[in-house]
C-alpha cells in the first residue's frame, strides 16, 4: 500500500514538471503545418471536415512539394477564444510552424491574430469569416481561403430585390459573423430601395426560436433573411417549418444555413434560397472529382468546410511548388501565395489585396436535400476590405 | 404587442416551460432525495437525444426508439449510481460537482466517438406531423402540443407517484430522514439507485421527445443544464412542485424577454433567479 | 513561522528557484516561457479560489466572473493609446473588483451550501451574457487591447511588459507575493477567525463573531485577486473574451484546486501545473483527450481526494 | 402560576411569556423565568420538554415566536445571534461543539480573541499576542485542561472535550453561562469533575444548567425549574421541587427513564 502511494505521489509530482519536457522534435526537412481547429464540441464537425480536405489536397499534390514532407501539429481549440493566443503562440514559437491553419470560430480567429500578425509564419484562415481578419486587422502574413462574412450575404440583397421583396426581417445570432452578415445584406438591399423592417439578434448560442418566429409571423414581411450555422441552422429551419412560416414567407439565408445540415433538416429545408461561394452540386470537373475522392477516402460526403480546407491545401502546395520547395524566405512565400490562382472545386479564385478570396457567389436553392445552383449571383466578388492598408 | 401575438407567445412560453420541467424534474428529484447535485444531468439529456436519433435511424419507429432509449437510460442510471455516485453520499457538494464535471467530459467524448460531431435531426413522427393554424401565418405543430401534454402527464404521474404510492412515501421519507427509512427495513441504497435511475431516465426522455423539434448537436446538454439549474433553484431544490412552477416561470420569462427586452434576454432568467433567491434564499417551494 | 508545513517549505524551495532560473534555459523558446506565464497567471487565479473554497468553505461556481472582470475593467478604464502605469491600474482594477465583490458578496453570502454554488453561478452567467451580448464590449468575439502599461515606480522601471521574459518574472513575482499574502492572511488573527468559521460556523457565531463580515471580507479579497489574475491574462496577449467568465472556467479552476489539495494554498500552484500539464500532454497525444481528462477527474475525486499537496504532506510531515 | 421565589439578588436574565412554535407544534409555551446573577439555575424535564429549545432561545440561536428575553432589563430577543455572545451570554452545546482540528489552546484563543479585538487585522500574526494566550490558558486551567493545551482537540478524550467546551465559554468572559447537558455521555468519574468545576463556578456567574443527571442537578442547583411538554411546571428550591406531587406525576407519566 505504501509503495502504491509512493508511486502515485511520484506520478503526481512529476506532472508538475511535465510542461517543461518539450514534445517531439521535428525533422528539419518537413514543412510544419500547425492546425488549430475545433475537434470537439459544437464546431467539431467543421474542424474535422476542414482538416480532411486540407490533408487530401496536400496528399494529391505531393508532387508539388519538391520532396518536402508535411508534418501536422494538430490542436483542438475547443472553439474557446481565450485559449487561442496560447495555442497560437505554441505553434508559432514551440513548433515553429511554417503555416498555421485555423480557425473555424471568429472569436478564436481574433485571439490567433493577436499573436500571429506580422510574425514569421503564415496564417491561413480556412473558415472564420470575421470581417477584421482581412479588414482593419489585415496583415501580410494572414490569408483567408474561405470568405469574409460580407461576401456571401451581400449579393442576397440584390436577389431579394429582383424577387420583388420590399420589406424584409433579418435575424441572426448576436455575434460578429452574424451581425456582419446582416449588415452586408442590408447594405445591398437598402441601396436598391428595400427596407429592413426589423433586425432580430438572438443571444448566442440560444436556439429557442419560437418566440422570435411568432413575432416575425405577426409582422408578416415579404421575406426573411437569416444567418445561422450548424446546430442552430438545423433548429431554425425546422422551427420555421413547424410553425407554418415556410411556404408563406420566403426564407433567404447566407449559405451556411443549409451547409452540412440538410440531412438533419430533412424536408423543412426544401426551397430555401441561399447565397454562398460554393455548392455541393456545382457541376465542374474539379468539384465532381473532389467529391468522389473525398467520399471514397473518408466515407462521408464532403461539404463546404472540406472544400475550404482543400483549397488551403492547394494554396500551400502551389506556393511551395512555385518556390521549388524553399519556403524560408517569408517575403517570397507571401508573394507566391498572393499571386496564386487556386483551382478550387468552387471555381478558380484569386486573392484580393487584403488576402481574401475574390470569388463567385452562387445563388442556390434546396431541392431534394441538395443545394442546387440556380445562377451566379455575383461573379468574382471581392470583399471591400474596409480598413485594410495593404 | 397585440392580443393574438401575446397569446401565441404565452403558448410558446408554456410549452418551453413544460419541456424545461421535464428535464429539471429529474435533477430536482435526485437532489431532493439523495442530496446529490448532478451536473451531468444535461449530458443525459444529450444522450437521450442521440439514442433517439440512433434508433430511429435503425428501427424507423419513433415510439419504439423512445422506449428503447428510456430503458437504456435506466440502465445507465443504475450503473452510474452503483459505480460512482454511491461513493459520494457522505461527501460534500464540492466532490459531487467535480465528479459530475468529470462525467460531462466522459459523456461528451463518448458522444463524439460514437456518433461524430455533425448536427443531426429526427423527423417528427408521421402521426403527429400535422399542425393547427393559429393566425394567418402562424401554425402550431401537433407534435409540440403532444409534447406539452406529455410533460403535463408526466408531472401528474410524478405527483401521484410521490403522494400516493409506496415508493413515493419512501421518497418523501428519504428526503426528510434517511435513518427513518432504514428503520422501516428498507435498504436506502436500493431506493437511491431507483431514484437516480428515474432521474436519468427523465432527462433522457426529455432528450428523446425534444429530438424531433431541435437539432442534435454536441454540447446540447450543457446549455440546457444551466437553464435547468435556474429552474431547480428558483423552485427550491428538491421540490417537484417548485420545479413545475419555476419551469413555467422561466419559460415565460425567457419567451417574453426575447421579444420585449432582446438586449438583455439571456440575462433575464438569471436576474429573476437572483431576485427570487434574495427574497427567498431557499427558492419558492423549499421544504 | 510563515510556512509552517515542511512540505510547503520544500515546495517553495524547489518551485521558485526553478521558476527563477527557467528562462535562462528556455530563453530562446518563447513558447514555453509564455505557456509557463499563463499557467502561473491561472495558478494565481486558482489560488484565490482555493482560499475561498478551501479555507473559507465558500464554494463558488462563479469565480471566473472576476477573472473576466479584471480583463474587461482594464479595457474600460484604460485610455486607448496612451501608456498607463501598471501598478496604478493594478490598484484601480483590484479596487473596483473589490467594490463589485462587496455588493455581490453581500447578496450571495446570505445563502450557503448548494444555494451559494447556484447563485454565484447565476451572477457569473449574468456577467457572461452581459459581455457576450453587448456590442460595446466586443460581444462574443471579445476585444483587443492595444495598450501595454509601463511599470515604473518613482521613475524606475523593472519590467518591460513587451518582453515575454520580463512579463514572466512579473507573473512569478505576483504569484509568490500572492502566496505569501495568503500565508500572512491565514496566520493573522483574521485568519484564525476564518479558520474557525470554516471548521465550525455555528460555534463561531455562538462565540460572538459576526461570521457574515468575515466571509464577506474573504470574498472581497479573493475576488480582487481573481480580477488581478484576469488583468494579467489580458495583458499577456492583449485580448479579452467573455469565455474567460464561462462557468467552465470556474469549473476547471475548481478541479485544479482540488487536484492540488484544497485549502493548502500552495497546492493551487501544484494543481494548476499538473492539470495544465496533463491537458497539454493529452491534447497533443489524442483527439479524445476529453475522455481521459474526464476519467482522470473522476479518479481524482474517488481516490485522490486530498490532492497532490495532501499526499505529499502524508509522506513528508511528522506524525503527531 | 408564578412560584418564583423572591431573592435579594440581581436578575441577570429574564424571559417573559416566551413561546416557540414549529408550525403547529408548540415547542415552548408561555415560559416566564428569572435567572439570578451568581446562582445556578437547573432546568429539568422529560425528553421533549423544550429545555434545549429554551436554551437555544436564550443564546439567540432561535428567535422566539412570541414573548421577550431581557438581559439586565434590556429586551434582546430581536438582536442578532452573535450579539448575544457579545453581551456576555455564553453557551455550551449538548453535542460536543468545538474546533476538532485545532489545539485546545487555539480553541480557546478563538474565544478570547473576539473580545480582544484585532479580528480584522490581516497582517499581524495570530501568535504574537501574549495576553491572548494567557487568558486562554487561564480558561483551560480553570477546567483542568492546562496540561492538554497543545493537544489537538480531536485527540483528547470525550470527557476532556466536554471540559474544553466549557473552557471555551469561559474564555469569552461571559456573565451568563448556558450549559446544555455538560455531563451527557460521561462516565461517573468524569461527571464528578464537571460537578466540582460547576461548584467552583456557580458563585462567579449566572449559570443555566440543563441536565439529565438528576443527582448532579439536585446537588448543584440553587433554583430548579421543571418543564413538561413545553410548559413551565414549577420553579423553586431543590427541596420544594423534589416534593412537589405534580413533578412526580409528570415524571411517573413518562415512566422512569429520567430518575
Amino acid at each position: 500500500m505504501l509503495k502504491f502511494n509512493t508511486l502515485r505521489t511520484a506520478v503526481a509530482a512529476s506532472l508538475a514538471t511535465l510542461t517543461l519536457s518539450a514534445p517531439v522534435l521535428a525533422s528539419q526537412d518537413s514543412i510544419k503545418v500547425g492546425v488549430m481547429l475545433p475537434f470537439s464540441g459544437v464546431y467539431g464537425a467543421l474542424g474535422d471536415a476542414t482538416r480532411n480536405g486540407m490533408k487530401m489536397a496536400l496528399q494529391e499534390n505531393a508532387a508539388q512539394l519538391h520532396g518536402r514532407k508535411i508534418e501536422y501539429i494538430e490542436i483542438d481549440t475547443e472553439a474557446r477564444p481565450e485559449r487561442a493566443p496560447e495555442i497560437a503562440s505554441s505553434l508559432l514559437s514551440n513548433s515553429e510552424a511554417d503555416f498555421i491553419i485555423g480557425p473555424v470560430h471568429s472569436g478564436v480567429a481574433m485571439g490567433m491574430l493577436k499573436v500571429l500578425r506580422g510574425k514569421d509564419t503564415v496564417m491561413i484562415v480556412p473558415n472564420a469569416g470575421a470581417g477584421p481578419v482581412t479588414g482593419p486587422l489585415c496583415s501580410p502574413n494572414v490569408f483567408r481561403t474561405s470568405f469574409s462574412s460580407w461576401q456571401p450575404s451581400y449579393p442576397m440583397g440584390k436577389v431579394a430585390l429582383d424577387k420583388g421583396y420590399k420589406k424584409v426581417v433579418t435575424m441572426s445570432w448576436n455575434y460578429g459573423m452574424g451581425k456582419e452578415s446582416l449588415d452586408a445584406f442590408e447594405e445591398s438591399f437598402t441601396a436598391g430601395g428595400g427596407e429592413v423592417v426589423k433586425k432580430i439578434l438572438v443571444p448566442f448560442p440560444k436556439t429557442e426560436f419560437q418566440a422570435y418566429l411568432s413575432e416575425i409571423a405577426s409582422i408578416n414581411p415579404d421575406a426573411v433573411f437569416v444567418f445561422f450555422a450548424g446546430g442552430g441552422a438545423v433548429k431554425f429551419v425546422k422551427d420555421y417549418d413547424a410553425l407554418g412560416l415556410k411556404g408563406k414567407i420566403p426564407l433567404l439565408g447566407s449559405g451556411f444555413l443549409t451547409e452540412g445540415t440538410l440531412e438533419a433538416q430533412g424536408n423543412s429545408a426544401e426551397g430555401i434560397l441561399t447565397t454562398l461561394h460554393y455548392a455541393d452540386t456545382l457541376d465542374n470537373d474539379l468539384n465532381n472529382k473532389f467529391r468522389a475522392s473525398y467520399k471514397e477516402q473518408f466515407g462521408k460526403s464532403s461539404d463546404i468546410y472540406a472544400v475550404q480546407g482543400y483549397d488551403t491545401g492547394l494554396m500551400i502546395a502551389s506556393a511551395v511548388n512555385e518556390l521549388k520547395g524553399d519556403i524560408s524566405d517569408q517575403k517570397a512565400l507571401i508573394k507566391a501565395l498572393e499571386t496564386t490562382t487556386v483551382n478550387s472545386p468552387r471555381g478558380d479564385f484569386t486573392f484580393s489585396a487584403a488576402h481574401n478570396p475574390v470569388q463567385n457567389i452562387y445563388l442556390r436553392t434546396v431541392e431534394n436535400g441538395e443545394n442546387k445552383v440556380l445562377e451566379i449571383a455575383s461573379p468574382a466578388l471581392a470583399d471591400p476590405g474596409r480598413g485594410c492598408k495593404l | 404587442m397585440d392580443t393574438s401575438l401575446f397569446l401565441v407567445q404565452l403558448i410558446n412560453g408554456l410549452q418551453y416551460g413544460l419541456l424545461l420541467f421535464l428535464i429539471a424534474s429529474g435533477l430536482t428529484l435526485v437532489f431532493g432525495v439523495m442530496g446529490i447535485l448532478n451536473l451531468a444531468h444535461g449530458s443525459m439529456y444529450m444522450v437521450g437525444a442521440y439514442l433517439a436519433w440512433y434508433f430511429v435511424e435503425h428501427t424507423g419507429s419513433f415510439a419504439l426508439s423512445a422506449i428503447i432509449s428510456a430503458v437504456i437510460a435506466l440502465i445507465i442510471g443504475v450503473v452510474v449510481e452503483r459505480t460512482l455516485i454511491r461513493q459520494l453520499y457522505r461527501r460534500n457538494h464540492l466532490d459531487q460537482v467535480l465528479l459530475t464535471i468529470g462525467m460531462i467530459f466522459v459523456f461528451n467524448a463518448l458522444q463524439s466517438l460514437l456518433w461524430g460531431n455533425d448536427p443531426l435531426g429526427v423527423a417528427v413522427p408521421a402521426a403527429l406531423s400535422s399542425a393547427v393554424p393559429l393566425t394567418d401565418v402562424l401554425e402550431y405543430p401537433v407534435y409540440r402540443i403532444f409534447v406539452a401534454l406529455l410533460c403535463i402527464a408526466i408531472a401528474v404521474v410524478m405527483y401521484f407517484m410521490i403522494n400516493k404510492t409506496r415508493l413515493g412515501m419512501l421518497i418523501r421519507a428519504g428526503e426528510s430522514n434517511r435513518e427513518m427509512v432504514e428503520c422501516l427495513g428498507i435498504d436506502i441504497r436500493q431506493l437511491y439507485t431507483i431514484v437516480f435511475a428515474i432521474g436519468v431516465m427523465l432527462a433522457a426522455v426529455a432528450g428523446v421527445v425534444a429530438a424531433p423539434m431541435s437539432s442534435i448537436v454536441p454540447g446540447m446538454g450543457e446549455h440546457i443544464l444551466i437553464t435547468c439549474f435556474v429552474v431547480v433553484v428558483i423552485g427550491g431544490m428538491g421540490s417537484i412542485k417548485g420545479a413545475f412552477v419555476a419551469a413555467l416561470l422561466v419559460g415565460l420569462v425567457d419567451t417574453f424577454a426575447s421579444v420585449l427586452v432582446p438586449q438583455m434576454s439571456s440575462m433575464m432568467i438569471y436576474i429573476v433567479m437572483a431576485f427570487i433567491l434574495l427574497i427567498k434564499p431557499q427558492g419558492l417551494f423549499s421544504s | 513561522m510563515l510556512f509552517n508545513k515542511r512540505t510547503e517549505r520544500y515546495f517553495i524551495w524547489v518551485f521558485f528557484p526553478l521558476a527563477l532560473l527557467m528562462p535562462l534555459f528556455l530563453a530562446e523558446n518563447t513558447f514555453f516561457v509564455s505557456k509557463l506565464t499563463s499557467v502561473m497567471i491561472f495558478a494565481l487565479f486558482v489560488m484565490s479560489l482555493d482560499y475561498l473554497v478551501g479555507r473559507c468553505g465558500l464554494i463558488t461556481l462563479g469565480h471566473a466572473m472576476f477573472y473576466g472582470l479584471g480583463g474587461y475593467l482594464f479595457w474600460m478604464i484604460a485610455p486607448e493609446y496612451e501608456a498607463v502605469n501598471f501598478w496604478v491600474y493594478t490598484f484601480y482594477i483590484c479596487t473596483i473588483a473589490a467594490a463589485v465583490a462587496l455588493v455581490i458578496g453581500f447578496l450571495v453570502l446570505r445563502t450557503s451550501g448548494i444555494y451559494m454554488i447556484m447563485i454565484t453561478l447565476a451572477f457569473a452567467q449574468m456577467a457572461f451574457y452581459f459581455f457576450s451580448d453587448s456590442i460595446e464590449f466586443g460581444g462574443n468575439d471579445g476585444l483587443f487591447i492595444y495598450v501595454k502599461p509601463e511599470t515604473s515606480i518613482f521613475g524606475l522601471s523593472f519590467f518591460d511588459l513587451d518582453n515575454p521574459i520580463h512579463f514572466y518574472y512579473l507573473c512569478l513575482l505576483s504569484l509568490f507575493n500572492t502566496l505569501v499574502f495568503f500565508r500572512v492572511l491565514i496566520r493573522s488573527r483574521f485568519g484564525r477567525v476564518v479558520d474557525a468559521i470554516n471548521e465550525n460556523p455555528g460555534r463561531t457565531t455562538a462565540l460572538g463573531y459576526n461570521i457574515f463580515m468575515y466571509r464577506l471580507m474573504s470574498y472581497v479579497i479573493a475576488s480582487a485577486l481573481g480580477a488581478y489574475a484576469g488583468y494579467l491574462f489580458t495583458l499577456q496577449y492583449g485580448f479579452v473574451n467573455p469565455s474567460m467568465m464561462a462557468w467552465t472556467t470556474s469549473g476547471s479552476a475548481l478541479v485544479m484546486s482540488i487536484l492540488g489539495g484544497m485549502g493548502s494554498i500552495y497546492g493551487a500552484i501544484l494543481g494548476t501545473f499538473a492539470y495544465e500539464g496533463l491537458h497539454y500532454l493529452l491534447e497533443h497525444l489524442t483527439e479524445y483527450w476529453m475522455l481521459f481528462m474526464g476519467i482522470l477527474i473522476i479518479a481524482m475525486v474517488m481516490i485522490f481526494k486530498n490532492g497532490i499537496a495532501g499526499y505529499m504532506e502524508k509522506l513528508l510531515e511528522k506524525r503527531i | 402560576m408564578n412560584t418564583q421565589v423572591s431573592l435579594d439578588l440581581d436578575v441577570m436574565l429574564e424571559t417573559q411569556g416566551l413561546c416557540k412554535y414549529w408550525g403547529g407544534l408548540k415547542a415552548l409555551d408561555n415560559i416566564s423565568l428569572q435567572f439570578y446573577d451568581k446562582q445556578l439555575h437547573g432546568i429539568v424535564g422529560p425528553n421533549g420538554a423544550g429545555k434545549s429549545t429554551l436554551l437555544n432561545m436564550l443564546c439567540g440561536h432561535y428567535k422566539p415566536t412570541q414573548g421577550s428575553i431581557l438581559h439586565k432589563g434590556a429586551a434582546i430577543e430581536a438582536i442578532k445571534s452573535y450579539a448575544f455572545a457579545r453581551r456576555g451570554i455564553g453557551r455550551s452545546f449538548q453535542k460536543t461543539n468545538i474546533y476538532p482540528g485545532a489545539t485546545c489552546l487555539e480553541n480557546c484563543c478563538v474565544a478570547v480573541q473576539r473580545r480582544m479585538g484585532g479580528n480584522f487585522n490581516f497582517l499581524r500574526s495570530r501568535y504574537t499576542q501574549k495576553v491572548l494566550d494567557e487568558i486562554a490558558t487561564e480558561a483551560l486551567e480553570k477546567v483542568g485542561l492546562g496540561h492538554r493545551r497543545n493537544e489537538v482537540a480531536s485527540h483528547i478524550s470525550y470527557g476532556e472535550q466536554r471540559q474544553l467546551e466549557i473552557a471555551m465559554v469561559l474564555a469569552t468572559s461571559p456573565e451568563v453561562l448556558l450549559l446544555d447537558e455538560p455531563m451527557a455521555g460521561m462516565g461517573h468519574e468524569e461527571s464528578q469533575l464537571i460537578i466540582e468545576l460547576l461548584k467552583k463556578l456557580r458563585r462567579e456567574y449566572c449559570i443555566v444548567l440543563v441536565e439529565h443527571d438528576m443527582d448532579a442537578v439536585f446537588e448543584l442547583s440553587d433554583q430548579l425549574t421543571v418543564m413538561v411538554d413545553g410548559q413551565h411546571l414549577t420553579t423553586g428550591s431543590v427541596d420544594r421541587v423534589r416534593d412537589d406531587p405534580r413533578v412526580k406525576e409528570a415524571y411517573l407519566g413518562q415512566g422512569d427513564e429520567v430518575f
